[in-house]
């Protein structure tokens, strides 16, 4: 069957994040393919690589780059609530005139209309928020 | 292309959080890309279709209109529950667009009736 | 004690609780607080009961962003950002009931 | 439809509104959401009595994390992240109670 | 250095929002600062205390063990307000750590003696 | 008289950065000090320059940098939560071996003492958050 996955809220300062992860991460390990995760609104801050967690806690952006290598999964994050947060990749750094980046790997970022394709071509979606 | 049954479920007040904003921008995106949109105000969702918003002077853009824009773009299905409206005081005469009231069980069924729902 | 509160009466306990913590001092509702200032409502009730102990405001940029302003329940006293800054000055403490 | 519930009772007024909503289905309780499965709770009930149209799930690693694994609520079925992803394949659509 | 009153109101159930373990972490830093440091649980706060917790399964860090640290720092004034204990089906005896509990007025009085309250 | 002010919710998601920020400007506008503005939790996303919000709606980072610079407030960034959440000037940067930085000009990032201390030295401490 095909999940897609959307993810409301950033890492830490709610479960959702790790919720999602766990949720996808056992999707794929049942044999059901992922079309999408999504992040949108505070999610987006899913989405940075410049965190650098308490080395005995987990790494919430990590696990997520790590699964979208292992598993070629598409983990989109809206364009228009990344540039309300301040999520960078090099595309919209130029457009915006930002002198940094910090999309984590793994990640890439495009529009709403991803959510939207992901519900019409997943058969399950399945939002993780506060 | 397919066409999918959307619905969106909005159940938070305006402005002390984006999520009504945000939901309203993938609302006009699910239009533009021709599915089956509907939209359901229940819990403090319904404070968002309150006539008069003014929101000068927190500094904040206001978004009322674009709840009366939604007809636009075939957005016509606007379900709110009537228990919320009633609970807050409010009757369908306080909102800034028409829309159907509907019970919770009533709002229940058309939830079932959906290929996808989204809530904010 | 100034007690600030910015969720509705319906989706967060945290009204509740300040009007049971407190004895006196005063209620001041900001951001998405202000709907529980609005006649008719469920929780208005509540909220005159409280007058004999507490005094109740509201701000008004947050109840005019929402389309309240004209539906305040009595006994309530609009302060603007300069009020809000009063109240915070005139009260030893505050607390915000997130 | 799956009903995702991950807030308590007590906090958000979601498991409320999709008790009163749903006529059939499931509702799965996640995150702090599980606290509403404990037995002694307030909620317990209004759990109780919506048992006979709906079938109740509540995720055990969450259950685990907050020390109520031993204290479940007769009659909530505890599933794992399998079972998770089970609940969602088997009902049409889902719906989180955000 | 100047000694004031800080009370810590927590408010939130652990591990769905990270509010109770970034509380313990300014009242730790409070404690290092030698201030006058008591914690109040309420509401789904007093869950933080429930004795027994394991988030293996979940993949995030679990803090049970710091409450019962907070005694060697010296902050050891814990209330409990009695009645989110028992609306949760919960009493003293399945917390972590030893607490006082006590009645919302009473909280309400422990409250207003203090300097500077923050509430997470 | 003397207010420090803690803001515990990222930009747009809340309006908790909103309410501070208009709060800050009328204490000052009152004629009082404030000696510190901190920010905790997500908060800390108060603190990133690459934000692009939309044409006709408010900056809210451009408007805590202005007033910083206007005023000369202290805006500090909690280191913690600022490594959680990927908030970097060039010292975590090197520290941390990031690659790139983000802290807006105004703000700058230090540990919670800080938030202790503003509790001392204040004679009012005002939270804003979810």
């Amino acid at each position: 069957m095909i999940f897609s996955i959307l993810v409301n809220e950033g890492p830490y300062q709610h479960q959702a994040s790790d919720t999602a992860f766990n949720f996808a991460k056992t999707v794929l390990s049942k044999g059901h393919t992922i079309f999408r995760v999504f992040f949108y609104h505070d999610g987006v801050n899913n989405g940075t690589r410049l965190t650098t967690p308490p080395q005995d806690d987990r790494n919430v952006i990590a696990k997520w780059t790590k699964l979208a290598q292992d598993s070629e999964l598409d983990m989109v994050v809206c364009v228009a609530a990344a540039q309300r947060r301040g999520i960078v990749d090099e595309g919209e750094a130029k457009r915006n005139g930002k002198d940094a980046t910090n999309l984590a790997p793994g990640f890439r970022i495009s529009g709403l209309g991803q959510l939207i394709e992901a519900g019409i071509q997943s058969d399950r979606i399945v939002t993780f928020g506060d | 292309m397919t066409i999918k049954k959307f619905m969106f479920v909005n159940r938070k007040a305006p402005y002390g959080t984006i999520y009504a904003l945000e939901s309203l921008e993938v609302v006009l995106i699910g239009a533009a890309f021709e599915q089956d949109v509907s939209m359901a105000f229940t819990d403090d969702g319904v404070y968002q279709l309150k006539k008069g918003q003014n929101t000068k002077a927190i500094g904040i853009k206001g978004f009322e209109k674009t709840y009366g824009a939604l007809e636009d773009y075939d957005v016509t299905k606007l379900y709110v529950d009537q228990e919320s409206l009633t609970a807050r005081g409010l009757t369908a005469e306080d909102l800034c667009v028409p829309v159907e009231v509907v019970s919770r069980a009533e709002l229940g069924k058309h939830m079932e009736a959906q290929d996808v729902v989204l809530s904010f | 004690m100034l007690n600030i509160i910015n969720k509705t009466p319906w989706d967060r306990p945290a009204l509740d609780a300040a009007l049971q913590c407190a004895d006196g001092g005063s209620i001041l509702l900001i951001e998405d607080g202000v709907y529980a200032a609005t006649r008719g409502s469920a929780s208005e009730a509540r909220l005159k009961d409280a007058m004999g102990r507490l005094k109740i405001y509201a701000l008004g940029p947050d109840l005019e962003a929402r389309g309240v302003a004209d539906r305040l329940t009595e006994g309530v006293t609009v302060v603007g950002y300069d009020g809000f800054v009063d109240l915070v000055a005139e009260n030893k403490t505050c607390q915000s009931w997130l």
